[in-house]
């Protein structure tokens, strides 16, 4: 068993990955300022990304791009699966959309309320 | 022109409305940059035609087309999207499609200021609708991420700073949930090799071990965090107080029936969880309403209930799937959410349209009409008839029986009860000031017609559903539905003025009653007369007030066709379905008294209390055999003894029985003074009539163990025994009587309970006089009140002389209820107490007798104080009670002479009629009746009565009347050696039993009143330490949403990994 | 049906008439010899016998110059067809179809609640009067009413079940043949409970407040006066022996002849005398509890003695 | 402290369900189902050599129409939340001087050099992100890719030139268009090939050239130009309300 077998590159993406969604969590329910939770969100989005690339990944596989590089008969051997690019490219873009609209908000509550503490913003509860 | 027939073709498709949706979203800016109206006509357009689209193709699949399959991209799934528009797709499309177009309406003043939010909310219904339809996982978290996006993006369009705050907690929690559910469908991708979830379903065996348990949590628990699970939804609560209205029911209604149906899509993944997706359900059904009850702020207490009704539709789909019962889904989540949808989102309109903060505020400036949708919104979403909820609620709990799921039932119906108490709280604030609003101005009315119409569309789209569904469950007959078009009917001409309405009243009541009730036989046939008959003839004394009474004679017809529907009920349900439409337009006739609101929640309360019961109960004999029927009820085998108690505690309930009993004065003392004699005369005896079914179908035709008739004979008797006691201690005339009818109740009960033939002709007989006395002693006492303004009795005395004739009625009434021969109270007594003694029951025989002895001394205060004694100085001019409230009056008290003289002819058929249930006991010679131990011959005792009681008459006439006699002065009586001057001096009337109080009142302190006070204590504390957890903090309701999946995996068998 | 049986109805009104006849003399002889009784007791003369017949007579021919209104004249009347009609109610003598008057209309049932007549219609009379003390009166003594009725239902029920009847005629048929028989001997239990309440229904001391004839001018009857006050001294008689006769049917096996019929009923009497004469007053309040206790449980214990005698 | 300690327990759960997720994963030795067929059937059908492309455009097209639309959204949301209120307008206005003074002060105007790189460079920005659109079906790239070089372009010119305009029409028509048009590509595909957003109702072309994969490079030409425009809206929205200059409120 050799490192490589043992410890798969993907696997490293992987925990990667876990660990980042990890700390986007932990930033995103421990800091008070919603700018820094805001790049909890972040961390965690990438994180997941990562993730998702992983699983997609085949041993020893290559760019799912079928020209001169791979042959169109051997390409099922030698490519790695092109579905969870394809998603993550989606997944990129709506995590792009929600921070855009999160940040919107940071900016308005910072307008309206003087301040980007989210401790402050409990006037509604119960 | 093919060409254009093509595309036509193609927009038609539910495809069509994804097409329409987008296109129109991306141009909305460019037409609304050259012409505003233009861009909200494209809007609207777009909005219309995915209405009208989902409505087409929903129409041809019920109509047999199978299910549309639409595959994108000329490849075959799954290897490309698809969707799919089956029946349930079609239905919630349609349903969030119409919602979404009135909501669209209301929320036009404000989306119309920014092209943006048009082309948002056009586009996050567009969102709904995929996830309605999609069949391919990542494509849903695609859809679902549309919708979330749209709805912060409207949310973050509200100016005000909470709004805000509430929009930032509501994305951060829905964030952390949509990675959840997208890390859920990569590992499902992982394990399966596909994205389509038909497929992913196909190969689910694939999903397994840690990892498979893990991407199956991450779906869900994403999922049900989208729908509010208590106390992960802190952050919707706060979208929902903040978020203007508009918004705020599509959150509610739409998004999330978006995210249920996903759901369910998945649900065939989460076999293994439906417990917990069921527990989960249930406890925030539960649990939100029990925090409802605390809460003031009015949308955040509609957030509440929207979350309380998404728990319990999470808990049907999750108990249809574990039982398998696939086949009601339609009915039951559809039903379910039918009512939700078009309830919540009716509600939220209102609550924006009328602007008040909390609810209290609803007591002031609401308008009318305002008040009537709130009713109607009000009652659907609490499942009363005739809206779609109360069919699901129906079918669910009937289903829930047939599978012996009982804990569920009775935490469905608890959690509804709480919902239907703080709901009817808010509406009793509403009702509160409403008589004192004039009628809208017109040049305010036309706009807030326009505002208000989106509201109206709902409510009726509310009633036709309902009767869609009273279609398909076969109970949509003319006849139940009866009652409601009349009172319709009668609400057409509500507007005319004066007392002359109330003669189409009675024409409608009397002809529909007569439809309804004509081919009925037996008993039913005897209360038929009872009922109808009787409430006809106690309505006409309603004319005796000449003022609007809006409502109040729609509402009447309602009520009083409702009885008869009642008695020609074949099935549960229908017996039902009356109950509760008897239940709710008494409630609505009891706010219609002058401080009527507060005591009419109670007895709403309590009477749905009584109805859950009804229903436990009919659920539990639906789980036995099987069947609906309500003759079927007797073969329901070892659950005889459960089905009798929970229908006669419903029944107890109904009719103020011991320990239930406080709603009972309040109601009947502050209802309308014409309306709480037939409240008491006549409505009460509906709960007889349903103690009388369950004797006959469960009591007499089954041996069970133990006797639930014997504790029923005893609640039945403590019931006479304490509405006697309390009733003495009374000062106010209407509480008086109130008890008295309690009291008197109660002897009806022990009667029933007795199942035997003189037990239960005793009870009947002893109902009839209680229609006849109690009939006339209300009216009486309307009279008394319509002229003295008064309703205390210290405050009135010596009135015989202006009212002889309300005097006599009054003190014939109370000799036949006293049961002093030789009048009718008498039979009723002597039939029950011979019952009694032949079925041993000897302690219930003492007790009876107490409360007929203590029956005396509240008559004997009635008379005294109100009649005789000194008469108030500013009562000298008052007048006689008018003619019409007499004559009804009159009628009773020939009818009492009658079955005094003749008892014979009303037991004769009574006894025929129990005859068929029970073998008739009574023997007869001549005219007496003997029983085992007694005997009783009324006309004999009639004559020697009258006989012994005109000879001294003539005699003193002789003696005393040939002198020349005068009339003594009002004060010319010898008190203490002075001559008093004021009446006030000398009427002894306050405190009348003060003595006895000091000898045995202990026993009748409001310990019950105590009682219930502390269980609305206990619950409204019980729901402020629950939502503790609302504490406003962001990162703590996110925390919460993690905490759920941590939670699901460590109860999911998470530890043996 | 009333004319076709005109002969019935005629011969019945008239044994009838003669049995009231006879009980109200009887009633006004034994109210006389009472008063004497206590008279002597505490030190006095008393009344001569024909006191009461002089009273009545003398009520009956005063002529009244007022009237309170309909209603106070019609409680007299009330009052008397009460006492009246329960006594028609009652078989007064065992085994003379003459003496049992009309006790084939109804039961014990009947007796018990006809006895309510004459008191609601006295009191709504009395209250007509528009005098407090006549409110305060029949406000006491209907609450005493209730009080005493529970030991006295107790025991009746219990004599119910023991001879399986409520016909007053066959109650008094099953304690035929000798004292052994009667029901102060079979079921002492529901006798002792019964002569409690009996007390109380005979008004008494210590239970004559509701009356309390030396606070309030006689109480109820305060307005009332010339024959209106006669016929409610009348019916005082009447009714006093009417009570005495029902006690002496259900507990004291009857009687088969006036004289046994008059020392049953005076030594009955005697009872509430003794007491009368020996004990102070209670309050009302007192009273009333009084009757929830000890009559009560005694009340109670006799039905739970007639079954366990009935099954053993 | 507490409430960190039980988050700190909380995210440990986590890491522990984490932990089981990545100690059962092993990596795959062989395409999954789909992937496999796509990669088999795949440049045939769809005639992208860039199968990624084929996923994304066409097998999967429902979810980048979706996608676009997200992004659509969201520019539309965050214009919608940055948008100056009427209401606000006249308290603004109030200020408005003194912080346009501010905002003087804070940027400073660029250097010489930097505008000259900017105007140099910004042509070339976008002609790249031009060329990634226009290839993604042959190589790696696509519309996304080449929306958001051209939002980077826009990005830098935003930076280098705070003060100039960017033609909010401009970025309206385009983006609707672009948008429509994508839309009615789709409704092509049913009408004219197999389904929604099927590319093949164009000619499919030479594999590996330019102008092949039927409608692959229109769409992606479409969602290039929208994801451009979009993302340059988004940056511009926040300049603007962060300068608070802005006195077109759509």
């Amino acid at each position: 068993m050799n490192m490589l077998t043992d410890f798969p590159i993907s696997l490293i993406v992987l925990c990667s990955g876990l660990c980042l969604i990890l700390l986007g969590l932990w930033g995103m329910l421990t800091q008070r300022n919603l700018i820094r939770i805001i790049i909890g969100f972040s961390l965690m989005d990438t994180g997941i990304h990562m993730v998702m690339v992983s699983i997609g990944y085949v041993t020893g596989g290559t760019a799912p791009i079928i020209n001169d590089a791979v042959a169109m008969n051997e390409a099922v051997n030698r490519v790695v699966d092109p579905v969870p690019s394809a998603l993550v490219l989606t997944a990129i873009v709506i995590g792009l959309g929600v921070t855009a609209v999160m940040l919107s908000f940071a900016v308005r509550i910072h307008k309206t309320r003087k301040t980007l503490m989210i401790d402050k913003l409990t006037e509604s509860k119960w | 022109m093919v060409v254009t027939n093509t595309i036509i073709d193609v927009l038609l498709q539910p495809l069509g409305i994804y097409v329409l949706a987008l296109g129109a979203g991306f141009l909305i800016p460019l037409f609304y940059r050259v012409r505003r109206g233009s861009g909200v006509l494209v809007f609207f357009a777009a909005l219309a035609a995915m209405a009208v689209i989902a409505g087409l193709n929903l129409l041809a699949i019920i109509n047999g087309a199978p299910a549309i399959d639409i595959e994108t991209a000329g490849i075959k799934p799954p290897f490309s999207i698809n969707l799919r528009f089956g029946l349930l797709e079609g239905g919630f499309v349609l349903a969030v499609n119409t919602v979404a177009l009135l909501g669209a309406w209301h929320y036009l003043p404000r989306l119309k200021q920014q092209a943006a939010s048009l082309l948002l909310y056009l586009i996050l219904v567009m969102g709904i609708n995929g996830m309605v339809m999609t069949r391919d996982l990542f494509n849903l978290f695609i859809f679902i991420e549309i919708t979330s996006i749209a709805t912060y993006a409207l949310i973050g369009m509200g100016r005000s700073d909470n709004v805000l705050a509430a929009g930032f907690k509501y994305v951060m929690a829905t964030s952390i949930a949509s990675a959840f559910f997208l890390l859920g469908t990569i590992f499902l991708y992982y394990q399966t090799g596909t994205l389509n979830i038909d497929d992913i379903i196909m190969n689910r065996d694939l999903i397994e071990g840690p990892i498979g348990l893990i991407a199956t949590l991450f779906l869900l628990t994403s999922l049900l965090v989208e729908l509010k699970p208590y106390p992960a939804n802190g952050w919707g609560l706060d979208v929902y107080e903040t978020a203007d209205s508009g918004i705020a029911s599509l959150i509610s209604v739409g998004v999330s029936a978006g995210v249920f149906f996903a759901l369910y899509k998945l649900l065939p993944l989460m076999d293994n969880y439906l417990t917990s997706i069921a527990l989960i359900g249930g406890l925030t059904f539960l649990i939100s309403n029990l925090i409802g009850l605390k809460q003031e702020n009015t949308k955040r207490l509609l957030g509440y209930s929207s979350i309380g009704q998404m728990g319990l539709l999470t808990l049907a789909v999750a108990l249809l799937k574990q039982t398998d019962a696939d086949a009601h889904l339609p009915l039951i989540v559809g039903g379910l959410f039918v009512n939700h949808l078009f309830a919540k989102a009716g509600l939220f309109w209102l609550a924006g349209i009328v602007n008040r903060k909390c609810i209290g505020e609803w007591s002031s400036g609401v308008k009318r009409s305002e008040v009537l949708l709130l009713g109607v919104l009000i009652t659907a979403l609490v499942g009363l008839p005739p809206f779609p909820g109360f069919w699901a609620k129906w079918e669910l709990v009937m289903l829930l029986a047939g599978n012996e799921l009982f804990g569920w039932i009775a935490l469905i119906l608890i959690g509804s009860l709480l919902e239907a108490a703080y709901l009817f709280r808010w509406f009793s604030y509403a009702r509160q000031q409403d008589s004192e609003q004039p009628d809208d101005a017109p040049a305010e009315a036309s706009f807030s017609f326009m505002q208000i119409m989106p509201v109206t569309i709902a409510a009726l789209l509310l009633f036709i559903t309902g009767y869609g569904m009273a279609k398909t469950m076969h109970v949509a007959s003319p006849e139940v539905f009866l009652p409601l078009v009349a009172g319709f009917a009668m609400w057409l001409i509500d507007r005319s003025h004066g007392r002359l309405k109330n003669l189409p009243m009675l024409a409608a009541v009397a002809v529909g009653g007569y439809l309804l009730t004509n081919d009925l036989e037996g008993i039913n046939r005897l209360f038929s007369y009872l009922l109808v008959g009787g409430g006809i003839l106690v309505s006409i004394a309603a004319m005796y007030r000449n003022d609007n009474r809006r409502g109040f004679y729609p509402l009447l017809t309602v009520l009083l066709l409702s009885l008869a529907t009642l008695l020609r009920a074949q099935t549960s349900l229908e017996f039902f379905f009356s109950w509760e439409l008897m239940t709710l337009s008494s409630y609505l006739l009891v706010t219609l008294g002058r401080n009527g609101v507060k005591p009419a929640l109670t007895y709403l309360l309590f009477s749905l209390a009584s109805a859950y019961f009804i229903l436990a109960g009919f659920s539990v004999a639906y789980g036995a055999t099987g069947s609906l029927l309500l003759a079927d009820l007797g073969n329901s085998g070892d659950s005889v003894a459960i089905i009798f108690s929970l229908l006669a505690a419903g029944f107890i309930i109904k009719m103020g029985g011991f320990g239930v009993h406080i709603w009972l004065p309040g109601a009947y003392a502050e209802s309308d003074d014409d309306f709480t004699a037939i409240l008491s005369a006549v409505v009460s005896k509906a709960g007889i009539f349903g103690l009388f079914i369950i004797a006959a179908h469960l009591g007499v035709r089954s041996d069970i163990g133990l006797d639930p008739g014997y504790v029923l004979g005893w609640i039945g008797i403590l019931t006479a025994t304490f509405g006697a006691l309390m009733a003495v201690f009374q000062e106010d005339i209407k509480r008086l009587v109130a008890y008295s009818s309690m009291g008197q109740l109660g002897y009806i009960v022990t009667g029933m309970a007795l199942m035997s033939h003189l037990g239960w002709v005793s009870a009947m007989y002893i109902t009839v006089n209680h229609f006849l006395f109690k009939g006339i002693l209300f009216l009486s006492i309307a009279g008394v009140i319509l002229r003295t303004n008064e309703r205390l009795m210290y405050k009135m005395g010596g009135l015989i002389k202006n009212m002889p004739f309300t005097f006599t009625f009054v003190m014939i009434a109370i000799i036949a209820m006293s049961g002093v021969p030789p009048l009718s109270g008498y039979g009723g007594k002597w039939m029950l107490f011979n019952a009694l003694m032949e079925k041993q029951w000897y302690w219930i025989t003492a007790f009876a007798f107490f409360s007929s002895a203590v029956a005396f001394l509240y008559m004997f205060r009635l008379l005294q104080t109100v009649f005789l004694g000194q008469r108030k100085l500013e009562h000298a001019e008052i007048r006689e009670a008018p003619m019409i409230l007499l004559l009804p009056q009159m009628v009773m008290i020939v009818g009492i002479m009658v079955i005094s003289a003749y008892p014979k002819l009303l037991i004769d058929p009574l006894s025929a009629a129990i005859d068929p249930w029970i073998a008739n006991t009574l023997v007869w010679q001549g005219t007496a009746l003997h029983a085992h131990f007694g005997h009783w011959n009324a006309p004999m005792i009639m004559a020697v009565v009258a006989g012994v009681f005109m000879i001294p008459l003539i005699l003193l006439s002789l003696f005393a009347l040939s002198m020349k006699i005068q009339k003594v002065e009002q004060f010319n009586i010898v008190y203490a050696a002075e001559r008093p001057r004021r009446p006030e001096e000398t009427h002894f009337a306050y405190k009348f039993f003060a003595h006895y109080d000091r000898a045995i009142g202990f026993t009748v302190r409001p310990r019950a009143t105590a009682f219930w006070n502390s269980v609305v204590e206990w619950s409204h504390s019980a729901g402020a330490s629950l939502r503790i957890f609302y504490n406003g903090n962001g990162q703590t309701y996110a925390l919460f949403v993690i905490m759920y999946f941590v939670g699901l995996f460590l109860f999911n068998g998470g530890l043996a990994l | 049906m009333i004319i076709e049986d005109f002969d019935f109805w005629l011969g019945k009104a008239g044994y009838f008439s003669l049995t009231l006849l006879i009980v109200t003399f009887y009633g006004l002889l034994v109210g006389a010899f009472i008063d004497r009784t206590i008279a002597k007791v505490q030190g006095r003369i008393g009344i001569p016998y024909r006191q009461p017949f002089i009273n009545i007579l003398k009520n009956f021919f005063k002529r009244t110059a007022i009237s309170h209104g309909v209603m106070f004249y019609l409680g007299p009347v009330f009052r008397i067809a009460g006492g009246i009609g329960t006594l028609a109610f009652i078989p007064v003598l065992y085994g003379s179809e003459m003496f049992s008057n009309f006790s084939m209309a109804g039961d014990l049932f009947l007796v018990i609640y006809f006895m309510f007549f004459g008191q609601l219609g006295m009191a709504l009379g009395a209250g007509e009067s528009g005098h407090p003390y006549a409110a305060i009166g029949i406000a006491r003594g209907l609450s005493q009413m209730t009080a005493y009725e529970v030991p006295f239902v107790l025991a009746v029920i219990s004599i119910v079940i023991q001879y399986d009847t409520l016909s007053i005629t066959q109650i008094v048929a099953a304690q035929q043949g000798g004292w052994q028989n009667w029901t102060v001997v079979t079921n002492w239990v529901a006798t002792l409970a019964a002569m409690l309440a009996f007390l109380g229904m005979m008004g008494y001391s210590p239970f004559d407040i509701f009356l309390a004839p030396q606070e309030i001018p006689i109480g109820p009857p305060t307005e009332f006066h010339s024959a209106y006050l006669g016929l409610m001294q009348l019916n005082r008689a009447l009714f006093g022996a009417t009570k005495l006769v029902l006690f002496m049917n259900l507990f004291f096996g009857g009687a088969t002849s006036w004289p046994e019929l008059m020392i049953k009923t005076l030594l009955i009497y005697m009872v509430a005398i003794v007491v009368g004469v020996a004990f102070p007053r209670f309050r009302v309040d007192q009273g009333i509890r009084f009757f929830f206790k000890i009559p009560t449980l005694i009340g109670i214990m006799s039905i739970v003695y007639v079954q366990m005698m009935l099954v053993a | 402290m507490i409430k960190r300690l039980f988050i700190f327990m909380i995210l440990a759960l986590m890491a522990v369900i984490f932990f089981n997720l990545a100690s059962n994963y092993t990596e795959n030795t062989s395409l999954s189902k789909l992937g496999h067929y796509y990669v088999e059937k795949g440049p045939l059908e769809i005639g992208a050599p860039n199968l990624v492309t084929a996923v994304v455009v066409t097998y999967r097209g429902l979810d980048t129409l979706g996608e676009v639309t997200v992004l659509f959204i969201s520019a539309a949301g965050v214009g919608l939340l940055l948008r100056r209120s009427r209401r606000k307008q006249d308290i603004d206005s109030q200020d408005r001087d003194n912080r346009a003074e501010e905002s003087k002060n804070s940027h400073k105007p660029a250097s010489e050099i930097v505008e000259t790189a900017t105007e140099l460079l910004l042509p070339m920005i976008i002609l790249f992100g031009i060329y990634v659109f226009m290839n993604g079906h042959l190589s790696p790239g696509g519309g996304f890719q080449g929306g958001a070089i051209i939002a980077s372009g826009t990005m830098f010119l935003l930076l280098a030139l705070p003060e100039s305009h960017i033609s909010r029409l401009m970025i309206a028509i385009t983006e609707s268009l672009s948008g429509f048009s994508y839309v009615v590509v789709g409704v092509l595909g049913v009408i004219m090939a197999g389904g929604f957003l099927d590319n093949r109702f164009m000619d499919l072309g030479t594999y590996g050239e330019l102008f092949s994969a039927g409608a692959i490079p229109l769409i992606y030409t479409f969602v290039g130009l929208k994801v451009g425009f979009e993302l340059s809206a988004v940056l511009d929205r926040f300049r603007q309300y962060d300068q608070n200059e802005d006195t077109d409120s759509v």
